[in-house]
C-alpha cells in the first residue's frame, strides 16, 4: 500500500462520498424547510419519506431533454459538466481525517498534499463562474443571459472578498497548507485554538461571501423566480439540470468543508489532540495500527459533523432571509465586505508583526 | 576663564525687544520705554560686573579674557564656528560705552517719543539694535561678528525708517541698508580668506597667526594678506561712512534724534574701526592698506568738514562732523596707532552723543523744526541744553583738558611721528574747519535774536531729557584723563588695554616724540583752534548768513559737492540702462524665442506626423511590430 | 512517466514561441478588436512560459517574479482595454477595428 | 538559490500532450467563428498552460495562472463578449449524435484532472521541496519582495490606477436614458 495507491483509492472514495452526501442534504433541505415552516415535508416515498431524494434522482434521469433552437450544442452540454467539476476537484485539497498508520507508515487522509492547497482551492472555485456564464449564453434566451451575467459579476466581486480573507488567514496561520492549518488548530499544537476565535471578523466575511459564491438564498438573485424565471438554468431539464443541481450542492459542501477546516479546526475534536485520541482508543482495547484507524475514523466523524452544521445553516438561512436587490447585493460585496476585509488584513499584519515570535 | 554672566548681557536687550515688540505692544511711551530702559540697564549692570571680573583677573596676557561658550553654530571640515561670547580688555571698554550710552539714550527717548502713536515699535528696534551691537562686540568668531554686523545694519534701516509714513524716510532707510550691504561684501570676502587661508575664524587665534612662524613660512600667498586687510577696510569704510560709501549717514538723519545719537554717532559707525583694532596685527601685515586707510581718512575728514560748514540743518551739520571725526580715526589707524583711533572712538562717542541729544532737545523744544535759520537766542530759553551743547562743542574742537583735546592731540602727535609735518598740517586744517562749523552751529542756535515764533515759544525739555545731557557733559569733560600724553606723566590706560587684547602680540608703536615736540604740538593746535572758534563765534552773532567759504566753493558745499548726483549719474543710471538692455537681449529674444520656437516646432511636427495616421489600428500594429523587430534585430547584430 | 527523446528545455521554448507566434498573428490579422485583445493575452502567455522555462533552467526565482509582474500587468491592461471596447462598441455599434477609422488623429 | 544549472531531463509524455493541446486551443482562439468560442478557447489555453507550469514543478506559478488568468482575465473576456452579444458570428451546430461523444469527453477530462492531481510525483510536498526550491512559493515571494521591491510597489500603483480608470470608464457608459429611471 504505497501513498500513490492510497491517493488513487481515495479519489473515487471522496467523489462518491460527496455525491451521496447531496441527496442527504436534499432530504434535510426539504424536511428542514418544512419543519421551519411548521409543515410536514415529503413523507410518502419510503419510510418517513427517506427515499424521496431517490425518487427525484430517477425523475431527473428520465425526464425528456430538450434543446433550445440555435443554441450552440457543445456549449449547452459542456456547461453542466463544468458546473460539477470545480467543487469535486476542490475536495481533493481538504484534509478529511487524522493521518493513520499501516505497519508503521503513516497515511494522510487527503488526496493532494500540496503546500498551496488553500490557494489552489480558491483558484478552482473561481472556475465555477465559467459554468454559469456558458450556461447562460448557450441557452440562447435573454433571461438566462441576464441571469448568467448577474451571477458572474456577483461571484467575481465576492471572490475578491474571499481572496482578502485568505490573505489575512495566511498571515495569522503562516502557511497555505490546509493540513498544517488543521494541525495548528489541534489541541497540542503551537496555536491550539480555533481559527474562529483567532479571526472572528474574517469568519463572518468569509461566511457571507461563501453564501454569495454558491448563489444561495440571500444572494440567489440569478435564479430569482420573480424576475428571471430560473436564471441561467431555465432551458435545462433532466440530467443536465440534475448536474447543475448536483454542482450547486457540491459547491455548498466544498464551501462548508473549507469553513470547517479553516475555522472550526477540521478533523480535530475540541480539546483532544490526535495522540490523546489514539491513546483513548487504545484504552478501549485496540492496539497498534487498528487504534490509529479507529481514531482517524472518529476524527472523520467530527469533521462530518462540522460540515453538516454549516450545511444546515445554509438551509436554515435560505428559508428565513428575503432576497437582496441587485445593487444592494453588489454594493454589500464591494462597499462593505471588501473594506472590512482590508482593515482586518492590516490589523492582522500589525498584530503578527508585534507578535513576531508567536506565529 | 569661564564666566556665565556674559550671556545675560546679550539676553537682556533681546528679551526687552521681544517683550516690547511682540507681547506688550503698549501704546504709552512710558511703559514700553520703561521696559526697554530696564533691559539696557540690566545689560549695563552685567557688563560692569564682567569688566570688574576681567580687571581682577591678572593672569598672563594670553589668559586674561572671559569666555562664555553658548553653542556650536556650525562646523564642517576645518570650518568650526562656535557661538561663544568673549570679553577681552578692548571689548570691555566698548561694552561699557555701548551699554552706558545706550541706557542714557533709552532714558532720553522715553520723553522724546512721548506723543508718538506706536512707541513700542521704536523701543523694540532700539533693544534689538543693542543686542545686535553686543553680539558684534562680544563675539569671538568673525562669522558671529558678521551676524552682529548684519543685525546692526538691519536695525539702523528699521530705525531710520521709523516714521515710515513719509516716503523720503523709507528711501533713506533703504539707502543706508544698501550701502551697508555693499560694504558687507567686503566683510564676506575677508571671512572667506580667513577660513580658507588662515583656517580659523576665531579673532584671538587670527591675531596669533602673525607671530607663529611655522604658519607664516607655510606659504600663505601675500595677496591673501592684502585681500583680507583690503576687504576689511572696504567693510569699515561702508559701516563707518568713509569717502566712497559715506552718503547714507547724512540721509540717516531722517530717523528720530536718539537714533542718530546712539547709532550714527556712538556705536554702529565706530564698529568698523573697532573691528580693525581687534585684528590690527593682521591688518598691519599689509602696509599699503594702512596707507590707503590714512589717505581715505584724511580726504573724508576734509570733504565732510567742507560740507558741514555750509549746512543749515543742525542735524546735517552734526552728521557731517561725525563723518569727518571718523575720518580722523581712520587717519589715526593709517598712522599706525590703533590705540589713538580707539581712544578717539570713545571720546567721540561721548561728546557726539551729547551734541546729538542736545540738538534733539532743541528740536523737541522747537516742535520738530531743524532749520538753524529758524532758531536763535535759545540760550536763555533752554539754559541746561545750552550749557551742555557748549561743553560738547568745546570737547569736539579740542578745548584744553576736555576729552576731545587729549584724543585729537594724540592722533595729531601720532600723525606727526609717522607721516611727518605735511600730514600734521593737513589734519590740523581739518581740525580748524571743525572748530569753525561747530561754533557756527552753536552761535546760530543759541545766540542772536529768536528768528521765528517757534524760537520765541521754545521751552526747556523735561528732566528726563536733560539729565542724560548732564551725565554726558560730565563724561566728555573727564573721560580724556584715561590717556595722558607722555608730558603729563605716564598714565596710558587705553594703549595697555588695546595692546593686551592682541594676546601678547608685540606690535611696536611708532617712534616716540620728545617732550618739547609734544608741548609744541599741543600749544599750536589749541591756540589756532581757539582763535578760529572765537572769530566764528563773533561773526555769526552779528551776521547769521555769513559764508566762510569763497563763493564757488560755498555753492558746491551746500549741494554736498554733488556727490549724490554723481553716484546717480555714474552708478544708478548706467546699471538701470544695462539692466533694461540685458533684459531685452536675454528675455525677449533668447528665452521667449526659445519658448515660442519650441511651441511652433512641436505644432509643425505634430501636423507632419498626423499624415501618417490612417485611423486603422491594424496598420499601427503592423508598424509597431515591424519597426520594433527591426530595432531588436539591429541591436542583436550590433552586439554580435 | 514515459519520456521522449526531445529535451524539456527545447520543447518548452518551442511551445512558448509557437504561442507567441499564434498570438502575434491573431493580433495583427484579426478584424475584431476583442479577438486581438485575446491574442495579446496569448502573446503574454508565451512570454510567461518562456520565462518560467529559463527560471527553472537556471533555478533562480527571478524568472518567476517577472512572471508575476507580467500576470499583474496583463490583468490591469485587460480590464482597461475591455472597458474601452465596451464604450467603443456602444459608440460605434461594433467591435471591428476598421469602424474606428473616424478616430484618426 | 543554487545558481547551478538544473539538468532538465527529457520532456515527459504529459508535458507533450498538454503542450500540444495548449497550442491547439491557441489556434482555436484565432480561427474560431464566434467570439464566444474564441474566448472559451482562450480560457482553455490559459488553463492548459497552467498545467505546463505544474508539470515543470512551478506550482505557485501554476496556481497564480489558474487563479488570475483563467479565473479572472478569461472570465472578463467571456463576460464582455457575452455582454456585447455580437450577433453575426453565432452559428448553431445541429444534430444529436454528439451527446455520447461529449459525455465521454467530459468524464475523460474529469478522470484526467483528478488523476493528475493525485499523482504524488507532482504534489508530494516532501518531494517538492527537494527537487526544485527555486520555484517554490517561498523562494519566489521572498525574491519578489526583496530584489524587486520597487517594481512591486509600482505595479501596486498601476493596478490602483487601472481600477480607478475602469470605474471612470464604466461610469461614463451610463447612457442618459437609464439615468432618468434612477437606476444605479
Amino acid at each position: 500500500m504505497t501513498p500513490l495507491l492510497w491517493s488513487l483509492f481515495l479519489v473515487p472514495l471522496v467523489g462518491v462520498a460527496v455525491l451521496t452526501g447531496v441527496p442527504v442534504i436534499l432530504m434535510v433541505e426539504r424536511r428542514g424547510s418544512a419543519w421551519l415552516q411548521r409543515r410536514t415535508g415529503p413523507n410518502r416515498v419510503g419510510p418517513f419519506g427517506l427515499l424521496q431524494p431517490m425518487a427525484d434522482a430517477i425523475k431527473m434521469v428520465f425526464k425528456e431533454e430538450n434543446q433550445p433552437a440555435r443554441a450552440s450544442k457543445f456549449l449547452f452540454i459542456f456547461a453542466p459538466v463544468l458546473a460539477i467539476l470545480p467543487p469535486i476537484v476542490g475536495f481533493s485539497m481538504i484534509p478529511i481525517a487524522q493521518p493513520f498508520t499501516i505497519n508503521g507508515e503513516s497515511f494522510a487522509v487527503q488526496i493532494v498534499k500540496s503546500d498551496l492547497s488553500f490557494l489552489f482551492l480558491l483558484a478552482i472555485t473561481s472556475l465555477h463562474v465559467f459554468a454559469v456564464l456558458i450556461a447562460g449564453w448557450a441557452s440562447n434566451n435573454k433571461f438566462s443571459l441576464m441571469g448568467a451575467l448577474r451571477a458572474g459579476s456577483q461571484m467575481i466581486s465576492y471572490e475578491v472578498a474571499i481572496g482578502l480573507c485568505l490573505v489575512s488567514l495566511v498571515v495569522s496561520y503562516g502557511t497555505l497548507n490546509l493540513s498544517e492549518i488543521v494541525t495548528l488548530q489541534g489541541a497540542g499544537s503551537r496555536l491550539a485554538f480555533w481559527g474562529f476565535f483567532m479571526q472572528p471578523l474574517v469568519f463572518l466575511i468569509m461566511w457571507v461571501s461563501v453564501f454569495a459564491e454558491c448563489n444561495r438564498l440571500p444572494f440567489d438573485l440569478p435564479e430569482g423566480e420573480t424576475e428571471l424565471v430560473a436564471g441561467y438554468h431555465t432551458e435545462y431539464s433532466g440530467l443536465k439540470f440534475g448536474l447543475f443541481f448536483l454542482g450547486e450542492y457540491a459547491a455548498m459542501y466544498l464551501a462548508s468543508a473549507l469553513m470547517a477546516t479553516v475555522f472550526l479546526g477540521g478533523y480535530n475534536i475540541p480539546f483532544v489532540s490526535p495522540d490523546q485520541l489514539v491513546s483513548f482508543v487504545e484504552g478501549l482495547g485496540l492496539y497498534g495500527d487498528q487504534a490509529t484507524w479507529v481514531a482517524s475514523a472518529l476524527s472523520a466523524v467530527s469533521f462530518a459533523a462540522k460540515v453538516f452544521f454549516f450545511m444546515f445553516v445554509f438551509v436554515w438561512v435560505r428559508w428565513t432571509l428575503p432576497r437582496f436587490r441587485y445593487d444592494q447585493l453588489v454594493g454589500l460585496g464591494w462597499k462593505v465586505l471588501l473594506p472590512l476585509a482590508t482593515i482586518n488584513l492590516i490589523g492582522t499584519m500589525i498584530f503578527s508583526f508585534l507578535q513576531k515570535g508567536a506565529y | 576663564m569661564i564666566f556665565e554672566g556674559l550671556r545675560w548681557i546679550l539676553l537682556a536687550p533681546l528679551l526687552g525687544a521681544v517683550l516690547n515688540g511682540v507681547i506688550l505692544q503698549n501704546k504709552s511711551a512710558k511703559i514700553s520705554g520703561l521696559v526697554a530702559t530696564l533691559a539696557s540697564l540690566v545689560a549695563f549692570g552685567f557688563s560692569v560686573v564682567a569688566c570688574s571680573q576681567l580687571s581682577g583677573l591678572n593672569s598672563a596676557p594670553e589668559q586674561n579674557f572671559l569666555i562664555d561658550p553658548l553653542f556650536t553654530w556650525m562646523s564642517s571640515g576645518h570650518v568650526y564656528v562656535p557661538f561663544n561670547l568673549e570679553l577681552t580688555s578692548i571689548t570691555s571698554v566698548m561694552l561699557l560705552v555701548i551699554t552706558g550710552i545706550g541706557s542714557l539714550i533709552h532714558i532720553y527717548s522715553i520723553s522724546y517719543l512721548s506723543e508718538e502713536e506706536s512707541p513700542w515699535r521704536f523701543f523694540s528696534y532700539l533693544n534689538l539694535f543693542l543686542a545686535a551691537m553686543l553680539v558684534l562686540v562680544l563675539a569671538s568668531n568673525l562669522a558671529v561678528v558678521f551676524l552682529g554686523w548684519e543685525g546692526v545694519g538691519l536695525c539702523s534701516y528699521l530705525l531710520i525708517g521709523y516714521w515710515y509714513k513719509k516716503p523720503e524716510n523709507t528711501a533713506a532707510g533703504m539707502k543706508a541698508f544698501i550701502t551697508n550691504r555693499v560694504g558687507d561684501i567686503g566683510f564676506l570676502i575677508a571671512l572667506f580668506v580667513a577660513f580658507s587661508f588662515f583656517q580659523t575664524g576665531d579673532i584671538s587665534r587670527l591675531a596669533e597667526r602673525v607671530n607663529d612662524y611655522a604658519f607664516l613660512s607655510s606659504g600663505v600667498p601675500t595677496w591673501a594678506w592684502y585681500t583680507f586687510a583690503g576687504s576689511l577696510l572696504w567693510a569699515a569704510t561702508a559701516k563707518s561712512a568713509q569717502i566712497p560709501l559715506y552718503i547714507w549717514l547724512p540721509d540717516a538723519m531722517a530717523g528720530p534724534t536718539p537714533v542718530s545719537a546712539l547709532i550714527h554717532a556712538a556705536t554702529m559707525v565706530t564698529s568698523g574701526i573697532f573691528l580693525i583694532c581687534r585684528v590690527w596685527p593682521l591688518f598691519a601685515m599689509s602696509p599699503v592698506i594702512v596707507d590707503a586707510a590714512f589717505w581715505i581718512g584724511m580726504s573724508t575728514a576734509w570733504l565732510a568738514a567742507l560740507i558741514a560748514v555750509s549746512q543749515t540743518d543742525v542735524k546735517k551739520v552734526l552728521a557731517y562732523s561725525t563723518v569727518s571725526q571718523l575720518g580722523f580715526m581712520f587717519v589715526a589707524l593709517g598712522a599706525g596707532s590703533p590705540a589713538a583711533a580707539f581712544f578717539h572712538v570713545i571720546t567721540h562717542a561721548c561728546f557726539k552723543a551729547l551734541l546729538f541729544l542736545a540738538a534733539g532737545s532743541v528740536i523737541h523744544g522747537m516742535h520738530h523744526k531743524q532749520e538753524m535759520s529758524l532758531m536763535g537766542g535759545l540760550k536763555d530759553k533752554m539754559k541746561i541744553t545750552h550749557v551742555c551743547f557748549l561743553i560738547g562743542t568745546l570737547a569736539i574742537i579740542g578745548f584744553p583738558l576736555t576729552a576731545g583735546f587729549f584724543s585729537k592731540d594724540m592722533i595729531l602727535a601720532k600723525v606727526f611721528a609717522a607721516q611727518g609735518v605735511f600730514g600734521y598740517i593737513l589734519l590740523l586744517g581739518a581740525a580748524l574747519l571743525t572748530a569753525a562749523y561747530m561754533f557756527r552751529a552753536y552761535t546760530l542756535c543759541f545766540w542772536g535774536g529768536a528768528r521765528s515764533e517757534y524760537a520765541q515759544k521754545a521751552h526747556e525739555s523735561d528732566p528726563l531729557m536733560y539729565m542724560p545731557l548732564v551725565v554726558l557733559a560730565f563724561l566728555s569733560l573727564f573721560i580724556g584723563w584715561l590717556e595722558l600724553p607722555e608730558v603729563f606723566g605716564h598714565f596710558t590706560k587705553i594703549t595697555d588695554w588695546v595692546h593686551s587684547s592682541w594676546y601678547g602680540v608685540g606690535v611696536g608703536e611708532q617712534a616716540h616724540l620728545s617732550h618739547l615736540a609734544e608741548w609744541l604740538l599741543m600749544l599750536i593746535t589749541s591756540v589756532l583752534s581757539l582763535t578760529v572758534a572765537y572769530y566764528s563765534f563773533k561773526i555769526y552773532q552779528r551776521n547769521p548768513e555769513f559764508k566762510i567759504l569763497p563763493e564757488p566753493l560755498h555753492k558746491w558745499s551746500t549741494n554736498k559737492f554733488y556727490v549724490d548726483e554723481a553716484f546717480e549719474l555714474l552708478l544708478i543710471k548706467p546699471s538701470m540702462k544695462a539692466g533694461r538692455f540685458i533684459n531685452r537681449i536675454s528675455d525677449e529674444t533668447t528665452f521667449n524665442g526659445l519658448a515660442n520656437g519650441s511651441f511652433r516646432f512641436t505644432r509643425l511636427s505634430g501636423r507632419l506626423l498626423a499624415l501618417f495616421h490612417t485611423g486603422s489600428v491594424q496598420t499601427y500594429a503592423w508598424h509597431f511590430v515591424f519597426w520594433s523587430s527591426l530595432i531588436v534585430g539591429a541591436i542583436f547584430l550590433w552586439t554580435l | 512517466m514515459i519520456s521522449l527523446p526531445v529535451g524539456e528545455l527545447e520543447f518548452h521554448v518551442f511551445v512558448s514561441i509557437a504561442l507567441f507566434a499564434i498570438g502575434a498573428y491573431g493580433f495583427l490579422c484579426k478584424r475584431s478588436g476583442l479577438i486581438a485583445l485575446m491574442c495579446l493575452e496569448l502573446m503574454l502567455n508565451g512570454v510567461n512560459l518562456f520565462l518560467m522555462t529559463f527560471s527553472k533552467h537556471h533555478s533562480s526565482p527571478d524568472g518567476a517574479s517577472l512572471f508575476l509582474f507580467i500576470v499583474l500587468v496583463a490583468a490591469a491592461e485587460a480590464a482597461i482595454a475591455l472597458s474601452i471596447f465596451v464604450i467603443l462598441s456602444r459608440r460605434f455599434g461594433s467591435v471591428v477595428l476598421d469602424d474606428y477609422r473616424r478616430l484618426k488623429g | 538559490m543554487s545558481e547551478g544549472i538544473v539538468v532538465m531531463g527529457q520532456v515527459n509524455l504529459f508535458q507533450v500532450v498538454v503542450g500540444i493541446l495548449a497550442l491547439a486551443a491557441a489556434i482555436g482562439v484565432v480561427h474560431s467563428k464566434s467570439a464566444v468560442s474564441s474566448a472559451l478557447s482562450l480560457m482553455a489555453t490559459l488553463f492548459l498552460t497552467a498545467f505546463l507550469y505544474f508539470a515543470k514543478g512551478a506550482y505557485f506559478a501554476g496556481v497564480v495562472q489558474v487563479l488570475i488568468y483563467a479565473g479572472a482575465i478569461a472570465v472578463l473576456f467571456v463576460f464582455i463578449v457575452m455582454l456585447l452579444d455580437l450577433k453575426p458570428s453565432r452559428v448553431a451546430i445541429p444534430g444529436q449524435k454528439g451527446v455520447a461523444l461529449l459525455a465521454f469527453a467530459a468524464t475523460a477530462m474529469f478522470v484526467v484532472v483528478v488523476a493528475l492531481l493525485a499523482v504524488p510525483g507532482l504534489f508530494e510536498p516532501g518531494l517538492q521541496e527537494s527537487n526544485l526550491t527555486a520555484l517554490s512559493a517561498k523562494a519566489i515571494s521572498y525574491n519578489f519582495v526583496s530584489t524587486y521591491m520597487l517594481p512591486f510597489q509600482a505595479t501596486g500603483f498601476l493596478i490602483l490606477a487601472a481600477i480607478v480608470g475602469v470605474i471612470m470608464l464604466a461610469k461614463s457608459v451610463r447612457s442618459p436614458s437609464n439615468e432618468s429611471r434612477g437606476e444605479p
